[in-house]
Formats: C-alpha cells, sequence, structure tokens
C-alpha cells in the first residue's frame, strides 16, 4: 500500500563494532583502525546507511543498501582469508548483525517488484543464507564433519558431478516420477470412489488410512523385500507415502462446492460424474493442488528414504548413507543440494500450475 | 470388506513365504503336499509376510504378557512414540501456523522465505536427524526432545502450505468489510482469515498428525535400541524377527488412525457451522 | 566420581557386553569413574558424536576411525577390544560357490558405511572388477539383515560371526548349506570394535589417568563376561531399552563375541602394532578410492592402556 | 385466509392442464435452538402456461416454496407433483430452469461459459451453445462481456447472467426467485417487456417471485399473496389484463385495481408484525 | 451531461463542511482482455449530513464508486478526500459504515454474532455489544433470529443482518449499496422510515445506493444520477421536501415532479443502450 515506511533503525547496532576487537591474532585482540580491509567494509557498509535519505525510489535504495549489506558479509570473509581467529571477535559479528538487518530492509524494498523482479527476494535471502552459514562455520571453525562451509559442499558437487547425475537419473527419473504419479492418482481416485461409493468408503477409507498411517521407515524395509532392490520399491514407498495426502485432500476438495452451486446442477437434473466434472473438481482444485505441492516433497524423501534400506549402488538415498558413514559431508551435502533443487523446481512448477489453473481463486485475486 | 483384505493377505502371505517354505519342506526330506507347504507358509519363524494371526498373537503377547510400564510391554513404546509425536506436532502447529501467518501478513516474508520452507522439505529428514540429535545431544537435550523436533520437522510443511492457501482463501467482501472497519491484521486475523481458513488447516492437520508418528519413529531410529515403536522396528528388522514389526508398525498405524480420528473430532466441534451459504 | 561417556556403534546387545557388565556389576563405580553408556544406531556416527564434543570415548571400527582421522578429527586407538575380525563372507552353497574364485558373475550383499572398503580390497585383490557397465561381481548395498540371502536376491551376504550368520541359521537355513569365508582367513582383515578418543583429551596427564581406569574396568567387564556368559546375557537383555532383545540370539552372540576377545599378547584391550598395519596396509591397497590415502601417524597410543597395566 | 381458498384459483377460466400440484404442504427446518416453521399446510394448483407471481414479507417462505417445487428440499408433510410426477422425476427429467435469489455462477468460467453450463449438461453441440449464449447475453444487455470473469461484474449483471443461464436453455418450468431486485428500473421494465413476450411466444409455466407488486401485476396470469412465517397463501389474485401487454398497461385503471388489491392483501399479512 | 454539472450540487443552499471531495475521478479496471471503464471524470461533494442517492443503469459504477470513498480501490486517477483526509487514513479512524450489495455475513458466526463482529473489533465492552446486537436485530424485525446462521435465513433477512450490523457501531459516513434491494415493499417501508428518523436524529452522513426512484426521494437531500458505463454524473437533484418527512409524503406533487425528473435523468442516459 504505502511505500514509503519507516525503516526500522535496529541496523545501527553495527555502529558498536568500532569499540568490539574484530578479530584475534595470536592472543590479542585486533580493533577495526588496525585491518584496513575490514575498515573499508565497515565504512561501505556505514556509508549506505547514512546516504540512504538521498537516493529516490525504492530500487535505488535498494540497491544502496544492498551495497552496504554485502559489505558487512564481506569483512568476515576477508578477515578469515589473513587467517585471523574470529570466534571470540564480537566486533565482526555485530557489524554482520548489522547486515543482515538491512538486509531485512532490502528485501521489504524489493518485495513488490513484479516480472523477473520477483525472483530478487528469493535469490538474494537465499544468497545471504549461504553467505551467512559460510562465515559461521568458518568463523566459528566448526568441524567439516559435522557442518561443513557451503564452498566445501560446492566443490564436492563439482567433483562428483558425473555420480550425483547418476543419482539423480535413478532416485528422480525413475523412482519418484513414477511413484509420484501413480501414489498421486491412487490417492485421486480412491476419493472419488469413497465419496461415489460411501458404503465402499466406509470399508476402505479405515484400512486406506491404517496402510498410509504406516511410516515411511517401517513401510521401506518391506517394500525392499517385496519388490527388489531396485526403482520398483522406491516406487511403492513414494506411491504409499503419497497416497493419503491425496486422498484427504480430494476428499476435503469434492466438499468444497457451495450448496447454492449444488442446487443448480441438481436443478438441471445433472447425474454424478457431470457434477463433478462440471463444479466438483474445479472448486476443488485448489484442495488438489495442496495435495499435489505437499506430495512432491513427499515423494523426493520417500524416495531418499527407501534407499537407505537397501539399493544397487547408486541413488541419492545410497549416496547420501554411505558418505555419511564415511564421514564425507560436503558429498552429502552436496546430495542434500541436488534434492533440494529438484524438490524446489518440482514444487515451484505445480505451484506456477496452480496459478495458471485457479487463477479464479480468491487467493489469487486479491491480497 | 475386512474378510476381503483378510483373504487377499493370507494368500499374499502363501505367495510370498512359499518359495522358502518349500525349501524348508525339501530340506527335512521326505515328501510334502500342498497341505503341508500351507501349514508350513503360515506357520514360519521368519516369514516374509507373516500371517496376520501370527501378528495378531505377537501382539496380544506384547501387550497382555508384562505389566504395562514394562519395557517389554508394546503399548508402553506406543506411550513412548504417542508422547514425542504429540509434542512435536503440537510444536509444528505452532510453528506452522506462524510461518504462515507470518507469509500471508508480511510480504517481505513471502517472497524471500517460502521458497526456502519448501527446499527445507526436499532435505531426507533420516539424513539430518542423526545430525539434529547428535547436535541436540550436546546442547545437552536427549530423550524426547530430539525426536519432537524431527516430528516438528516433518509435519510443520503440511500445515504452513495449506494454512497459506487458507488465510488467502477469505471471501474477498468479507476482507473488504474489514478493512471499512479498519480492523488491525491481528483482528482480521482472528475474526476473518483464521475461520475461514479452518476447512484448510483441518485438512492439514490430519496430515501432519500422521507426518509426526513418522516424525517420532524417524527420530527413534538413529538413537537405535531405545524405547519408541521406531526402536522396535528397528530391532526387529536387525534380528529378522519379521512378526515383530509387523506388530510395531500395526501399532504405529493404529496410533497414527486414532490421533488423525482426534484431529477429525476436533474438527467437528469447530466447523459446526458447515457450509451453507446462500440459497 | 569422574564422568565418563562411552558412545556404543550399535544398539544395545552382546557385542558390548563388556561395558554393561563392568557398569551392572559397579568395576566402573570401583575405578572412581560414572560411566554413561550411549546406544548407537546404524545412523549414529560415534566419530561425529565425539567430534561435536558428545562422547569422551567411543567404540568404533579402525577404517572408520583412521579415515575420520584424515578429515581432521584427530582420533587415537586407546584399547583394542576384539583382537579378531568377526566380518565374513557368507554365500549359499545351491549359488555353486565354493571359493572365491566363483564370485564372478554373484551378486554379493556388502554393508556400506565404511566397510566396503576390506571388500573391495579383497575384491581388487582377486582381480574383480566391482563396478563400470559390466562388473565381475554385482555389488549390492545390503541393509540391516539377512534377507536378500534367504530370498536369493544375493548369492552372499556380509554377515557377522556373532550375529547375522545366526539369524540365517535362525531361519532355518542349515550350516552345510552354506559356506563362509572370513576376512580374517582372506587376509583382508580390519581391527573392528576399538576404544577411541581424541588427541586433545590425552593431551592431559589427569584425562589419560581417568581412561586408564576406564579401560581396566571395561577390561575386567569383558572379561567378566567372557567367563560368566549366562549373567552377562542378562545383563544385556535388561539394559536393552527397546524390550526386543531375545535371549537365544544374545546366549550365541555372546559366545561368538567372547571367541574374538582371544588371542591378545598383553592382555584385554592391548593393540598389537602389527595388527594395526596389517589394517592400514588393507585400507590403503582399496582399488580405485582407498579409504586413507597415507600412513596415519599417532592413529594409536599404548599410554592408557600401559597406565591401565600400572595401576 | 382459509387454506382452502386457492380453490378459487383453481376455477381459473382457463382449465388449464395442472403442471404442479401442491397440497398441504408444510415445511419444518429443524435447527439447532429451536424449528423454523417455513410453510404451513400450502396447497397450490399451477396450470400449464400459467405465469404466477409469489410475492410476500421477507422471510415468509416463497423461496421455499419453490425449492420444493424443484426438488430441492423435501416437505414435512403434504404432496407436490410436477406434471403428475414426483418433483425429482421431474428435475431428473430436466424440467426446471431456476434463476436462484443469489447468482451462483461459477467463479472459474467466463460469463460466456457460465451461460453455456446447462446447454453443456443438455448435450448441445458447440456452435449451438455459443450463439445461444450470445443471445442471451445480448438480450440482458451484457454483450461484450463475455469473457469476463463473473467477480468482475456489477451485482446487477451478475443477476443479469443468471438470468441469461436460465433462459438460454428453454426449460419446460421457470422458476424464478426475484430475477430483477438488483436492477434499475429502465432496465428491468426492459427485461420485464422481453419476458412477458418470450413468456406469450412460448407458453412456458412461470413462477415468478418479486417484491414489486407492479411487475407481479404486470408479468402475471395469477399473484400468490402469502403470509408472513410460518408462510401461508393469503391470497390468489386473477390477473385478467390482456395477455399482450405493454409497459402502458401501467396506467389503466385496471391495472391500479389489481395493484391495490394485492398491497392491501399484503399489509393484511403483515399485520401480524408491527 | 456535462462532468462539471455537479457545481449546480456544490451551490446547495446549506453551505455544509465538505465531508466527501471527489475531483476528476477516473477508474478502469484492467483485466485479462480490455480494460473496463468503471468511472470517468466523476466529481462530487457531500456536505456533513448529507443523505445522498446514487442512482444508474446497472454496471455504471456506483459500487465502484463507493469502494473507492472508503478506500477500497484506488482510482485510475483523480482525488478523494474524506473529512479532509485521504480514504485511507479515514478508514483507518474507522469512518466508515458499510452495507455492502452482497450481505456478507460470516458462515460460522450466528446472527447476533455477525452484528457484533464491528463492536468487537471497535473494542466495546461484551453487554453493550450484546445490548446493541439485539435493539439493531429488533429494528429489522429478526428478534428471534440471534443464534441462527446466516444461510439458515432468507435472501431478504441476510441483507437485513447486514444492515443491522453497519448501524450497530454508529459510524460517521454510512455507505449503503442497495441495502432494501432484497426487500418487500412493507419491510422496505418500514426501514425507510426508520432510516429517515435515525438520519434525522443523528445527521450521520449518508451515501446511498438504490434502484427506487421514490426510495431515493424520500430518502435524499440530494439525489446523484448517473450515466451508464463508463460512470459520469447526468444530474445532481436536490431534494427540497421538509426534513420532517413521512410516507404520505410521496403522494404530494412535489414528490412526483421529483420522482420525473429523476427518472427523465435515467432514461436520458439509457437512450445510449436501447
Ligand atoms: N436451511 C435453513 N435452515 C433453517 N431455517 C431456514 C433455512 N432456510 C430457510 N429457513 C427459514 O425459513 C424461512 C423462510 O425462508 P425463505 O428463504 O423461504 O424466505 P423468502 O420468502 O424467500 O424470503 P426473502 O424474500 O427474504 O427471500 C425463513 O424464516 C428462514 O429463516
Ligand atoms: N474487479 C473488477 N474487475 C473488472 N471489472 C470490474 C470489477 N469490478 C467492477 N467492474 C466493472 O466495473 C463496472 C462498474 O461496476 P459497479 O459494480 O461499480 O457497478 P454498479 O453501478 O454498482 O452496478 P449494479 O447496480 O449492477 O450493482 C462494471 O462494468 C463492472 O463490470
Ligand atoms: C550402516 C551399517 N550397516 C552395517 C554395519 C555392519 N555392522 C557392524 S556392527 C553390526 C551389528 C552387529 O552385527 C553391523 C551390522 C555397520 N557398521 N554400519
Ligand atoms: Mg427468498
Ligand atoms: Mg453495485
Amino acid at each position: 500500500m504505502s511505500r514509503t515506511t519507516p525503516m526500522s533503525p535496529a541496523p545501527l547496532v553495527m555502529l558498536v563494532a568500532p569499540l568490539l576487537p574484530i578479530a584475534w591474532q595470536g592472543g590479542a585482540p585486533v580493533y577495526l583502525p588496525q585491518s584496513p580491509a575490514a575498515l573499508a567494509c565497515f565504512a561501505v557498509s556505514l556509508g549506505a546507511l547514512l546516504l540512504r535519505g538521498t537516493v529516490r525510489g525504492s530500487l535505488a535504495e535498494a540497491v544502496l543498501l544492498l551495497a552496504g549489506v554485502v559489505a558487512a558479509f564481506a569483512a568476515p570473509v576477508l578477515l578469515i582469508g589473513q587467517g585471523l581467529a574470529l570466534a571470540q571477535a564480537p566486533g565482526v559479528w555485530v557489524h554482520l548483525a548489522g547486515g543482515v538487518l538491512l538486509l531485512w530492509r532490502v528485501l521489504a524494498l524489493v518485495a513488490p517488484l513484479d516480472g523477473a523482479g520477483r525472483l530478487a527476494g528469493p535469490a538474494l535471502f537465499g544468497l545471504a543464507l549461504v553467505a551467512l552459514w559460510e562465515i559461521l562455520t568458518r568463523g566459528f571453525e566448526v568441524p567439516a564433519v559435522l557442518l561443513p562451509p557451503p564452498s566445501a559442499i560446492l566443490a564436492a558437487l563439482a567433483a562428483n558431478a558425473a555420480d550425483l547425475w547418476d543419482d539423480f537419473r535413478q532416485t528422480v527419473l525413475k523412482s519418484v516420477l513414477r511413484g509420484y504419479l501413480i501414489g498421486c492418482g491412487a490417492g485421486f481416485a480412491v476419493a472419488i470412489l469413497a465419496d461415489r461409493v460411501p458404503a465402499l468408503a466406509r470399508g476402505l477409507l479405515p484400512l486406506g488410512n491404517l496402510a498410509s498411517a504406516i511410516p515411511v521407515v517401517g513401510i521401506a524395509p518391506i517394500m525392499v523385500m517385496w519388490f527388489g532392490f531396485d526403482w520398483q520399491s522406491k516406487a511403492a514407498v513414494i506411491v504409499v507415502m503419497t497416497f493419503f495426502p491425496m486422498l484427504i485432500n480430494t476428499l476435503a476438495g469434492l466438499s468444497s462446492a457451495e450448496r447454492i452451486q449444488l442446487d443448480l446442477m441438481r436443478s438441471y437434473g445433472a447425474g454424478y460424474w457431470r457434477t463433478l466434472v462440471l463444479l466438483r473438481l474445479p472448486s476443488a482444485l485448489p484442495f488438489l493442488f495442496n495435495g499435489l505441492k505437499i506430495n512432491s516433497t513427499l515423494a523426493l524423501i520417500g524416495a531418499i528414504v527407501a534407499e537407505f534400506f537397501g539399493t544397487p549402488v547408486v541413488g541419492m538415498g545410497f549416496r547420501i548413507s554411505t558418505q555419511v558413514a564415511r564421514m564425507n559431508l560436503d558429498v552429502v551435502w552436496a546430495s542434500i543440494a541436488v534434492a533440494a533443487l529438484t524438490g524446489s523446481l518440482l514444487y515451484g512448477a505445480l505451484a506456477l500450475a496452480e496459478r495458471r489453473a485457479t487463477s479464479w481463486h480468491p487467493s489469487f485475486r486479491k491480497r | 470388506m475386512a474378510l476381503a483384505v483378510l483373504v487377499l493377505w493370507y494368500g499374499g502371505a502363501l505367495w510370498l513365504n512359499g518359495p522358502q517354505a518349500a525349501e524348508a519342506l525339501t530340506r527335512s526330506g521326505t515328501g510334502w503336499g500342498t497341505a503341508d507347504l500351507i501349514r508350513q507358509a503360515f506357520a514360519m519363524k521368519r516369514p516374509v509376510l507373516p500371517t496376520p494371526d501370527q501378528v495378531a498373537v505377537d501382539l496380544w503377547n506384547s501387550l497382555t504378557g508384562h505389566p504395562v510400564t514394562s519395557i517389554r510391554n508394546l503399548l508402553y513404546h506406543t506411550a513412548v512414540t504417542a508422547g514425542s509425536a504429540l509434542t512435536g506436532f503440537a510444536m509444528g502447529v505452532v510453528l506452522g501456523v506462524a510461518l504462515a501467518a507470518g507469509i500471508v501478513q508480511v510480504r517481505t516474508l513471502e517472497s524471500s522465505l517460502l521458497p526456502w520452507i519448501i527446499a527445507s522439505q526436499t532435505i531426507p529428514i533420516l539424513a539430518i536427524a542423526p545430525m539434529i540429535v547428535v547436535i541436540l545431544g550436546n546442547m545437552g537435550f536427549t530423550g524426547l526432545l530430539p525426536k519432537a523436533v524431527i516430528s516438528m520437522y516433518l509435519c510443520f510443511f503440511p500445515i504452513t502450505v495449506g494454512m497459506v492457501k487458507g488465510l488467502r482463501s477469505a471471501d474477498p467482501l468479507a476482507l473488504d468489510l474489514m478493512r471499512t472497519y479498519s480492523a488491525t491484521t491481528r483482528q482480521t486475523f482472528r475474526l476473518l482469515r483464521l475461520p475461514a481458513a479452518l476447512p484448510f488447516l483441518f485438512a492439514s492437520l490430519k496430515i501432519a498428525v500422521a507426518a509426526s508418528v513418522v516424525g517420532a519413529i524417524v527420530g527413534e531410529l538413529p538413537t537405535g535400541g531405545q524405547a519408541g515403536l521406531g526402536a522396535r522396528l528397528l530391532s526387529g528388522s536387525y534380528y529378522g524377527q519379521t512378526v515383530q514389526i509387523w506388530s510395531a508398525l500395526v501399532m504405529s498405524a493404529v496410533l497414527s488412525v486414532a490421533l488423525v480420528a482426534a484431529v477429525g473430532a476436533a474438527e467437528r466441534l469447530f466447523v459446526r457451522a458447515g457450509r451453507g451459504g446462500a440459497r | 566420581a569422574d564422568k565418563v561417556t562411552l558412545q556404543l556403534k550399535w544398539v544395545t546387545q552382546a557385542q558390548f557386553a563388556g561395558y554393561y557388565v563392568a557398569a551392572e556389576k559397579g568395576f566402573y563405580k570401583e575405578a572412581g569413574l560414572d560411566v554413561t553408556i550411549k546406544a548407537g544406531g546404524p545412523d549414529i556416527n560415534p566419530t561425529q558424536v565425539i567430534a561435536a564434543g558428545g562422547a569422551d570415548v567411543i567404540v568404533d571400527w579402525m577404517p572408520s576411525a583412521l579415515a575420520t582421522r584424515e578429515k581432521g578429527v584427530p582420533l587415537v586407538n586407546i584399547a583394542q577390544i576384539f583382537q579378531t575380525s568377526g566380518m565374513m563372507l557368507t554365500c549359499r552353497k545351491d549359488a555353486n560357490i565354493a571359493s572365491p574364485k566363483d564370485f564372478k558373475g554373484n551378486t554379493l550383499g556388502v554393508w556400506f558405511a565404511g566397510n566396503e572398503y576390506p571388500f573391495l580390497s579383497w575384491m581388487s585383490r582377486l582381480g574383480y572388477s566391482t563396478s563400470g557397465a559390466n562388473p565381475d561381481v554385482k555389488v549390492l548395498k545390503q541393509g540391516f539383515n539377512v534377507d536378500p540371502l534367504l530370498q536369493k536376491q544375493a548369492a552372499c551376504i556380509s554377515t557377522m560371526t556373532y550375529n547375522e550368520y545366526w539369524q540365517i541359521i535362525e531361519a532355518g537355513v542349515k550350516p552345510e548349506e552354506l559356506v563362509v569365508f572370513k576376512y580374517q582367513d582372506q587376509g583382508v582383515a580390519t581391527l573392528e570394535d576399538g576404544l577411541y578418543t581424541t588427541e586433545k583429551q590425552l593431551a592431559d596427564p589427569k584425562t589419560v589417568e581417568k581412561l586408564a581406569r576406564f579401560v581396566k574396568a571395561s577390561a575386567k567387564g569383558w572379561e567378566y563376561a567372557a567367563k560368566n556368559q549366562a549373567e552377562a546375557v542378562d545383563i544385556v537383555l535388561a539394559a536393552d531399552a527397546s524390550g526386543a532383545q531375545t535371549k537365544e540370539h544374545q546366549t550365541t552372540m555372546m559366545q561368538e563375541v567372547a571367541k574374538l576377545l582371544e588371542g591378545s599378547k598383553k592382555g584385554t584391550g592391548y593393540l598389537d602394532p602389527a595388527d594395526f598395519d596389517r589394517t592400514v596396509e588393507v585400507l590403503l591397497s582399496g582399488a580405485s578410492a582407498p579409504v586413507i590415502s597415507r600412513k596415519p601417524e599417532g592413529a594409536y597410543s599404548h599410554a592408557v592402556f600401559d597406565a591401565a597395566a600400572k595401576l | 385466509m382459509a387454506p382452502d381458498r386457492p380453490a378459487a384459483g383453481r376455477s381459473v377460466p382457463e382449465p388449464a392442464r395442472p403442471i404442479v400440484d401442491v397440497r398441504h404442504l408444510t415445511l419444518t427446518y429443524q435447527t439447532a435452538d429451536k424449528p423454523v416453521y417455513a410453510l404451513s399446510d400450502v396447497s397450490l394448483t399451477i396450470g400449464k402456461g400459467d405465469f404466477i407471481s409469489l410475492i410476500g414479507p421477507s422471510g415468509c417462505g416463497k423461496t421455499t416454496l419453490m425449492r420444493v417445487v424443484a426438488d430441492l428440499e423435501q416437505p414435512t408433510s403434504g404432496e407436490v407433483t410436477v406434471n403428475g410426477m414426483t418433483p425429482e422425476q421431474a428435475r431428473l427429467k430436466r424440467a426446471y430452469g431456476y434463476v436462484f435469489q443469489a447468482p451462483a455462477l461459477y467463479p472459474w468460467r467466463t460469463v460466456e461459459r457460465n451461460v453455456m453450463l446447462p446447454l453443456e449438461i443438455m448435450g448441445l453441440p458447440r456452435a449451438e451453445r455459443k450463439a445461444r449464449a450470445a443471445e442471451q447475453l445480448r438480450n440482458v444487455g451484457l454483450a461484450g462481456f463475455e469473457k469476463k470473469f463473473p467477480w468482475q461484474l456489477s451485482g446487477g449483471m451478475q443477476q443479469r447472467v443468471s438470468i441469461a443461464r436460465a433462459l438460454a436453455f428453454e426449460p419446460e418450468l421457470l422458476l424464478m426467485d426475484e430475477p430483477f431486485g438488483a436492477l434499475d428500473e429502465i432496465t428491468r421494465d426492459h427485461l420485464n417487456l422481453q419476458l412477458t413476450q418470450l413468456w406469450r411466444r412460448t407458453r412456458k409455466t412461470c413462477i415468478f417471485v418479486t417484491h414489486s407488486i407492479a411487475e407481479a401485476v404486470f408479468l402475471s396470469t395469477r399473484i400468490v399473496v402469502m403470509s408472513p412465517r410460518p408462510g401461508r397463501i393469503l391470497d390468489v389474485i386473477d390477473c385478467d389484463l390482456p395477455a399482450e401487454r405493454t409497459l402502458d398497461i401501467r396506467e389503466t385503471p385496471e391495472f391500479a385495481a389489481l395493484a391495490h388489491r394485492v398491497r392491501d392483501g399484503l399489509k393484511e399479512g403483515h399485520s401480524y408484525d408491527d
């Protein structure tokens, strides 16, 4: 609504930074003036804050403040690069905290952007998250066997690209896609069946619920036992996992048509299937997409978890479980990154389809 | 219906256990007939698929053979799992609703946070569950909390997704009404968005409460041979005690179904004014 | 009393009887120790736990410990409980396997998670390829149980002398239907259950003294367990929080585990440098991707064991 | 006020074959606190080609009566036949066109596709559907809005889409619940004229709810005046104005007399309330 | 038809302090196919205590105009001030009571709790809320329906609940969009009387949309006649009938003359269409 909401003064905490040590070198504290690099970064951050009033337009302000944010993130990176210890140096962390708070403002400024600008928010947020991760793991010297820094993960990603691609083919292209389609299809079909034949529903639904209520970790070994080590058992796990959410959402969606809309169909003497196709399914679409979206992430988890319980020697789950034990956490996280990226793309595609198919729904019409 | 399932089950048991049963019979020498095969397949010590009566007997023994507080009583393990599942579910509801509220109300959050929440769910929990257990363990949290955190991680997401949709589903005219009253964001939330989101919320809660049981069980796996249905599954699996696995599975399914039913009951309680709408 | 936290490699079972016995019989208390035993599991990596500060001592296998050491967590072996390896490959006779040269063309189940290195090293010694489009032997990532063998999904699977092998027997398969290949006999054995701590702990003489008491009490526990197996099994069963373990199976396990304790030159817990060197050699000779890239230095210390002997 | 008053209605000069026959209809809604008596012993016979207006105070049961006829509500007691069949059979034969009091448009369909909905159900070919929708939308003054969605229309426009939808498939029996309530006088006059012309041309049977006395008199062959809740029939007034009606007819003394009688009937009923 | 005709409106005898000032307001809705020009260069000044009726063909922009005043829609160009503030500021000060064209009741709240909703938001004590709701429901003839849910009411009854809800919190500026559209004549007359009495007592400023010319003349101090889409102001008619009005006033020649003028204005606009 109003574009000129005032900025919160929180980022000003960084003004404390010059008073505190920004690093330790051989047992002696280092202060801001002693490190030209850190000083320069601090000056840029502060400058961005002070010059804020002089620029016009929210985009210009966002760019200016972003420079300040980048400087705040750069400071610890530079100091680590010089081989200084940061763990007990509050100065640099205060500066960084200021940067994070400043980023919040930037995010608020770019939030209203349209078109390609819509990606700016999540991208900045994600980049900042990754940068923080890098800085914190290295700044506090977290052992790589616990949590490797993103730079190491990236390196592992590049070094193991061929393996990861094979895993992707095995897990996503073979298991996930098939299992997802069958599982969602079955959930949907059974929901319709349960809706159509209430007697059947009374018998089938509790059993369906019961079957779907069995946890993945219990199902996976059984499916491996029944369907063998290859993708079939993974797809079976996914089918069982995705069935229930789809069922529940479809049922909720089918009951979401309004009474007067149903009455209209009745007055036309429209039969069950017509009413279903012309009224109840369209009005169920928001719920259907809800189920599809939740399932898209479940399917991926299901496949990976199932691969923990026995696979041929390929697959994301195989990679993760074996590399964890070998303490190659960087490869583990590289695999996780691939999984996360895949899941997000799948989800994003569904969200896009939803926007297309249900543009009439109030949730897209108006804020 | 139930009969059909039982028949199918026995048939499946015969089908899956048959080869091994036949082998066992052959091993014991002497000839054998179909009746022997069936008897053998339904009475194996380590069946591929135990028969319903085997599971029922094992369930009965493990439920009644020991006092309820004994670690050999399955009910005790079910209670342990239910405890962490419910704790995780409660935490997940709070987190899920809070995130959804944030996403709907604060534009900055919507565009930047949502994609990352989604990404977080594509991380396989089984991979990070041990890390959570280890890290929380070092911070001095052991026992229930790590498991509850894993439950929460699994169940907040359906709630967030459903609630975001639900909170946005309020009738535009009804929202306009709130605007004319210049209702605060909070009032609009409490008086309009929340009630309008209830159908979505409850659909999500049912999924989430089932997920919370899965989470609790997953949380019990890395901690290994400790109490809970997950531990039973695990040790059953290590020692090839198929019947014990199935008993634990049945109990976990019963637990989930009971929890889902409880959510359903709550739904009927809260969403009494059904849909009527205009005539 | 001094506090010591011990992280086990696996779930509560007779494989760890000595520690539970030492706790239950008060050996730790006598040594002025307050010991917490943390059960493990398939996804609990003891090295991760100790790196994060969640344990003082861990039970681990040497391949995993050495690999972790290369990753920058300076683990040190302070006592070697199992003197010989219990790992073996168990095959079905009806798959026509009589000797290692029959592996070719068959599917073999292997535990990954670090246990595959001795296997790979063995295969490369036999001259078999395990990867590529047409491998000589097909490798299967084996789960936690023996189903692949029972269901004929694999011709051979990995088993421990004290655990999985007996599960196959309990499932009704006769020993004469099986062929077993012990890693120990194939010359590819690596050291298994040992006690590890970090270099940092060993830098403090006070801690060394404490760990010495711990190692001595643990050894006492093991010796007691080996002698009083029935009692040890009861203690283990009582310690199992899942209540799922069977007495039958644990009794067999206790018997077999006791065998692995034997053969020490200087008493329970002594690490024979020759065994260490053999382990390192096996690990370094792994086919394409060896577990460790160079000979480790300072990966074991007799300081604690020697101090224990003097107590 | 006597419930057998409708008998007078049945003795209309034109002895039409009864299309709708309502006998001793009573309907009580069960609600959480106390029951609502919506209709009480209503009897009414509607002949083929009749144009019946229902008029009565707000909440008296007009909509309820129509819903019973359309098989959307089950009577507590009494009998209803439509064309000699039960309402359900008639519904399954697709005898009804119902304009609800609220527009009841499907938000995921454009205006045009909303109008085509019943035609789709009746299985008309595509081209025919499109042509009919276009024609009906033109009639209600909404040409040019085919591709809009319902929520992009004003209240009156939505109402008109719903009228177009009901007229498009030419049902046997047209049930219209305050179809012109949200329209300005000019548009309303225009549609009133169109409706009588349509009715005169096709002689479809219509049941029409309105709050405008003038509209009722102008359109109907008979006007049914209802009492406040529980709805009973107070009076059935024959409108013996010439079948050929133009808007000027409203200036005639006959028209005024009829309107007066309706108003008196209404007032009489209302005296219960205030 | 000239857009500066409202200037005449501004020179009303009573030089009221302007409460609503609309200047050169234009509003275009962007839709998927082609834009809809809803309002075009509308200027209008409403003084404190005025009772303004908007009258115009269906779809001409009456609702849109009210929504702009209530800060529910942003103008494409032009300026609107309310009490010297922007509509947003006025809204934040809770200056508006808005009766929408549709009832917009919350289905999960009982009738009573729907009426209490704004009072809850304004923070009134519980007892007071209950008392006010009961009073307003009595005024609109719905005593006894407090515990029912909206979908258990007839269309007209829902409309009345929505009126009760808007009146309950006594807003500065009352915006009513065809509030009496779904009511029978008797109930409508009754509520018309109540509304002028309320207005006379409190002198709240009202903007009122109606399709009934008689109603507009009876209630208003000024009547604004709008043209078909894109909505422009055709005429602003001062209603100089005595402030103290009873229903009989509708029989007077002055009333008839005013009504005639309004009807002419409307017809003039409609000539575009048919
Ligand atoms: N679903 C329902 N449950 C309970 N009561 C109902 C229900 N539907 C209608 N009623 C009640 O039945 C009575 C008649 O309602 P109906 O809708 O038939 O009135 P109406 O004559 O159409 O009124 P209006 O002119 O206001 O539309 C009302 O008092 C209403 O409260
Ligand atoms: N959200 C919207 N998107 C697109 N067009 C709209 C939207 N809302 C209204 N319109 C268009 O604006 C015009 C004016 O609508 P408005 O609701 O103001 O009319 P109105 O005068 O209130 O009519 P009625 O008397 O029928 O209620 C109409 O042509 C309508 O189609
Ligand atoms: C993930 C994983 N799977 C299997 C083993 C092998 N293993 C070592 S001890 C033990 C239990 C006793 O038999 C087993 C099965 C392992 N170390 N890690
Ligand atoms: Mg009605
Ligand atoms: Mg309008």
